[in-house]
């Protein structure tokens, strides 16, 4: 039985249909998931899709946050399901707290698109399993609210629970897709929760997964293979 | 120094797609009783030396040429108490 | 106040009407009382007004623009051509793809961000009414000078409008232009590109038929905003001291856009909509008039059913008003329950403000009285046309005479070099990354070549690879030294971008810019570029599908340079075999397609060393260019070249440079015989690539141009990490780099 | 109908590019004396009824939980005259 992997449609939600393509190509089952449903359609998993839900208006990701579908999420996570937010959805799990910080507009003020180099920090997620600790990766980057920050208590629990999950990749030049894109804090890229079953990050794996496509490089496919290992071997 | 806040909003005539998006979540999150938002922009100037009618008329230059663009929006200058 | 209804219009033959102020002529306004046999009520008075505006009905380019129907080329690809929302083109498979380009200069100059971005939104509008998913968007852009102050207010804010509307739609930018020129002082241009796919059997039309049909307005509330923008606004001069008229430009709300259009796919997915059109220039007014216009009867509306945003705006201002992100549709009774669910559904706001009836007329009721009886032909169809006196001006003699020929040319390596370094340098020839990686280009997961590459390319089947690519260009200093010369080597330069990625061009689309059209110089440009474009589509095979036309593009006296921009649309059976810009493989030899003759007027060289314009510009030789297009796409197909780049604006130097750099590699060239290395490095022939040859390819490739019949060059080879051109100069990778991306940023950021 | 005003801003220990972009433009457009800048957001509601304590009371948490994100922000609400 293939795993069923649930992906969030908010009214604005962009990437929602790319990431259907990434969870298939990856040899799982893509379950549209509707923003006033409740019902998790027995998923094992869920992502929420990068994209301008309500048009990133009062805070990007504020307003979905209050959705129906939200709040089976909230609850289904704290019981330990994986969730995986890219770029908005990583936006929305901040504001419904189920990550701790939040995110800023970058601190050049553009929208920023480029292919990015991340390191990726800890394979104990159920969204890195199939990467090594300290291994580079290079996904698009795509958001103009990326600037990552928390209190300096907060990131220093994160960086000691080995929570820190990717940091923008700082070798090299700037042009070449290494370096800090907008200001976040200590370089976070992505972050988990304490139970490694949810995790957010600004760029894009679900854009990087075909060898023609976007930049060519499928490094993305790892975060939806590394969740259905684990789905399969749970 | 003084702080002088420059309120930009809006004209009434304009849309205004944020302050619609709020309005319209209000409901959904049990808040009920709010016929209307509009969402503009605040800027908190801190001024050094006096804030005489000579630096009033600066800033609402300013407000008028730079902060706001009054095509599409109307903006309101005052001192912070 | 009281309502002007059509009973009191008839009862009041000589009540005063500011048919003046609203943009109409005398003869006009005699025209109206003609057809309709009475004075037009002030809801018929607006509705006329818009739509027999510049903007609207064409009224100056009508004459001109016929050449297109005309001189159409012979083509099976053509689904739907000029006169519907956008052309459809077929590509193969049962696909069709609808492409359109569009002009939003005016408002973009006032109020640059929403200027910009709500005409991203009004063209992706346009491909949504064919019946298309919108796939990509393309933004050529043109600015004034790069360090006038007030490039510095214009430009950030019409990218960020751009970007911040195509972004959050969900529309990846694939490219477009950026150029500078202080004759764009006071008059930017900002036109959108966007292209749309469908199955055949998808393609929706703008009309109402079908009496009982009813007529649904769904999306945005209508608000008192941009009453007669667009079509007011685009069809006067701006004075001196600025815009003469500040009627509110309209607020874009790019949301409500994503949801009209995930909302209308959905409508079109179960056959709900009998005929559609989006609302733009002209809102209502146009909507209607056009639906019932090219419908079978007539159509009847109650106004005061539109939902609004201001409850006090008046019947004339409903029908005028541009609010942005509202469709109209035509649908079946059995229909409506289903089509006004699923717009619930998308928390789209949709009302049904009328039906199609047997009649001939378009009547509007305002609380039951009647305010509009009018045929719709006349309003939407059957406007004014004028036959604008026109006259090559007594300039052009001496401007074509003012030959760039004659500058003085480097006298040394070293000067050689210099020159070339501040070419790539310039703001027109420097890297636009800046700007462009503003732009979202990954979504929706089917770009396979987007900026800086020759077009860009989206695949449209993921099964098969089938895909489609497009460029825009225009060179308005070349259309200035010659209009019909100019507007073919735009066509030719879009074509060749096409080609060169590995796609067969097939149609095109074109936004036509240009100053006042009460100025008779003005006016012979337009009519020279006009027909320079009817003849180079005809000689090229490629038909025109639609445009736009943008005028009095002019501050004063002083016009802007005619530019016609173009874009040409191609396809490639198999996205896999497409052909990137860049020199990645080293040892690789570089060929140079096609022949260099000393041509500099209108040059990128002439610009930046010598701050001239004279002379002529490059020679136009079509059947070259296509024969050059069919050897890029058959070395393409078979698998001989693995890089190519067209030549265009900064000349052979400029393209190596930017293929190098985008690889990463040098390369080393060498001066062919017979050309001097100033001519071969910095003229600007036309019908010219660059490519990048295998050595295992080397003799099938040169054999294939030698037996067409195309000069083939060898050049040089990828090496190294420099641009060396032998016995000249040497520039390392890393100079070039900051000369060539150093520039935007330092101006702007 | 009373108009209620909610002030959102950066707290003052969070780094503020947009006002930081504007003070740096306001000598360039000639505009001196002005030594910082921040930017923030303001929303007007429209409210029906009494806006007595209670009324404020729910727009305050309203403010809290939604208008603004107290990890980032500080707000202020205030019945406008
Ligand atoms: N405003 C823009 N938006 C998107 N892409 C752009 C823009 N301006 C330039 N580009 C892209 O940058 C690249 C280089 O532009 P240009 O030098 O004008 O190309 P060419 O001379 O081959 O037509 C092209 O891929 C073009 O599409
Ligand atoms: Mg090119």
């Amino acid at each position: 039985m293939t795993a069923r992997i649930g992906v969030v449609t908010f009214p604005g939600t962009l990437d929602d249909r790319d990431t259907q393509r990434a969870v298939r190509l990856a040899g799982a089952e893509a379950v549209p998931l509707w923003h006033r449903d409740k019902d998790l359609k027995q998923v094992d998993a869920v992502v929420l899709p990068g994209g301008f839900s309500y048009g990133d208006y009062l805070r990007a990701g504020a307003i979905s946050r209050f959705s129906p579908v939200m709040a089976t999420i909230i609850g289904q996570a704290e019981a330990g399901m994986p969730v995986l937010g890219i770029c908005n959805g990583f936006q929305v799990l901040t504001e419904a707290h189920l990550l701790p910080g939040a995110m800023l507009r970058n601190n050049d003020l553009h929208f920023v698109c480029r292919d990015q180099k991340l390191r990726v920090e800890t394979s104990g997620t159920a969204w890195t399993a199939d990467f090594r600790a300290g291994q580079e990766i290079s996904i698009p980057l795509k958001n103009i609210d990326g600037r990552y920050t928390a209190d300096e208590h907060t990131l220093d629990e994160l960086e000691a629970e080995g929570r820190v999950v990717f940091r923008y990749a700082d070798r090299g030049a700037a042009a070449d897709g290494y370096g800090n894109p907008n200001g976040s804090l200590r370089d976070i890229a992505g972050i988990t929760n304490a139970a490694g079953n949810v995790v957010g990050l600004m760029p894009h794996p679900e854009h990087a997964v075909e060898s023609l496509i976007g930049t060519g490089r499928s490094d993305g496919l790892g975060f939806f293979t590394s969740v259905l290992k684990k789905l399969v071997n749970a | 120094m003084a702080r002088v806040v420059v309120d930009v909003m809006l004209k009434p005539e304009i849309l205004d797609p944020q302050g619609q998006a709020v309005q319209r979540a209000l409901p959904r999150l049990g808040f009920a009783g709010i016929s209307d938002v509009r969402q503009g922009k605040r800027f908190e100037l801190e001024v050094e030396g006096p804030v005489d009618e000579a630096a009033l008329a600066r800033i609402r230059e300013m407000a008028e040429t730079f902060l706001a663009n009054t095509v599409i929006e109307d903006f309101n200058v005052k001192v912070e108490s | 106040m009281t309502l002007d209804t059509v009973k009191h219009a008839e009862q009041s033959p000589e009540a005063a009407q500011p048919w003046k102020d609203l943009g109409l002529k005398q003869d006009e306004y005699e025209r109206i009382r003609e057809i309709l046999g009475r004075r037009p009520t002030g809801a018929e008075l607006a509705m006329y007004s818009v739509m027999w505006s510049e903007h609207c009905s064409y009224k100056s380019s009508k004459v001109h623009l016929k050449q297109f129907g005309e001189k159409a080329p012979q083509t099976d690809a053509l689904l739907v051509g000029i006169g519907e929302n956008a052309g459809v083109v077929d590509v193969g498979q049962g696909y069709a793809v609808t492409f359109k380009i569009e002009s939003h200069n005016h408002p973009s100059y006032i109020e640059p961000y929403q200027g910009a971005a709500t005409g991203v939104g009004g063209i992706v509008r346009d491909i949504l009414a064919m019946g298309a998913r919108p796939v990509a968007v393309m933004d050529p852009l043109r600015f004034g000078a790069a360090d006038h102050p007030d490039t510095k207010r214009v430009l950030p804010g019409v990218v960020a409008g751009v970007g911040g509307y195509g972004n959050c739609l969900g529309l990846p930018n694939i490219g477009g232009e950026v150029v500078f020129d202080p004759c764009y002082q006071g008059n930017p241009l900002v036109n959108a590109l966007c292209v749309g796919v469908m199955r055949h059997e998808d393609i929706h039309l703008a009309k109402a038929s079908g009496a009982g049909n009813k007529v649904i307005l769904y999306g945005a509330r209508t608000g008192g905003d941009g009453i007669g923008g667009v079509s007011v606004l685009a069809s006067e001069t701006f004075d001196a001291t600025g815009p003469s008229r500040r009627p509110a430009v309209q607020v874009g709300d790019p949301f409500q856009e994503k949801l009209l259009i995930e909302c209308t796919l959905e409508l079109f997915r179960e056959k709900l909509v009998t005929g559609i059109q989006d609302l733009g220039g002209a809102g209502l007014s146009c909507a209607t008039s056009e639906l019932a216009s090219a419908g079978s009867g007539g159509m009847r509306v109650e106004l005061d059913s539109v939902p609004l945003r201001d409850a006090t705006l008046s019947p004339e201002e409903i029908l005028m008003s541009e609010s942005q992100e509202r469709m109209c549709a035509i649908v079946e009774p059995g229909k409506v329950d289903r089509f006004l669910e699923i717009c619930e559904k998308w928390d789209v706001i949709a009302t049904v403000i009328g039906e199609v009836t047997d009649g001939t007329r378009l009547e509007i009721f305002w609380h039951g009285e009647q305010i509009v009886d009018v045929p719709p032909r006349s309003v939407a169809h059957e406007g004014p046309t004028y036959e604008r006196p026109y006259a090559r001006p007594d300039w052009q003699d001496a401007l074509q005479a003012d030959d760039a020929g004659k500058l003085p040319r480097p006298a040394s390596g070293a000067e050689l070099r210099e020159q070339v370094l501040a070419v790539v340098a310039s703001p027109n020839q420097a890297s636009k990354a800046w700007i462009t990686g503003q732009y979202d280009r990954f979504v929706q997961g089917n770009t396979v070549l987007a900026q800086p590459e020759d077009s860009g390319m989206i695949r449209i089947d993921e099964e098969t690879d089938l895909g489609v690519a497009i460029a825009t260009d225009g060179n308005g200093r070349f259309a200035k030294l010659d209009p019909y010369a100019g507007a073919q080597l735009a066509l030719a330069e879009a074509y060749r971008n096409v080609a060169a990625t590995g796609a067969k061009p097939l149609a095109i689309s074109d936004c036509l810019n240009f100053g006042s059209p009460e100025d008779p110089a003005v006016m012979w440009q337009f009519a020279e570029a006009t027909r320079g474009l009817a003849d180079g589509c005809l000689a090229l095979g490629t038909p025109v599908t639609g445009g736009n036309v943008s005028l009095y593009n002019q501050t004063g006296e002083a016009a802007i340079h005619p530019t016609p921009v173009v874009a040409v649309l191609g396809v490639i059976d198999d996205v896999n075999r497409r052909t990137p810009m860049a020199f990645t493989d080293e040892g690789h030899l570089i060929y140079l397609l096609g022949d260099t003759r000393e041509e500099f007027g209108g040059s990128a060289w002439s610009q930046v060393v010598h701050d001239h314009l004279g002379g002529l510009p490059p020679a136009v030789d079509l059947d070259r260019e296509k024969l050059l297009g069919e050897i890029l796409i058959s070395a393409s197909r078979d698998g001989m070249i693995d890089a190519a780049h067209d030549l265009s604006d900064g000349g052979l130097i400029q393209a190596v440079t930017e293929s190098c750099l985008r690889g990463g590699l040098g390369a080393r060239l060498v001066v062919p015989d017979g050309v001097d290395a100033f001519t071969f490095l910095l003229s600007e022939s036309a019908g010219r690539a660059v490519v990048a040859v295998p050595r295992s390819e080397e003799l099938r490739f040169t054999d294939m141009c030698g037996a067409r019949g195309l000069p083939v060059t060898r050049i040089g080879v990828i090496d190294g990490e420099a641009v060396e051109v032998q016995g000249e100069f040497s520039i390392p990778l890393t100079e070039l780099r900051d000369a060539h991306e150093a520039t935007i940023p330092a101006l702007l950021a």
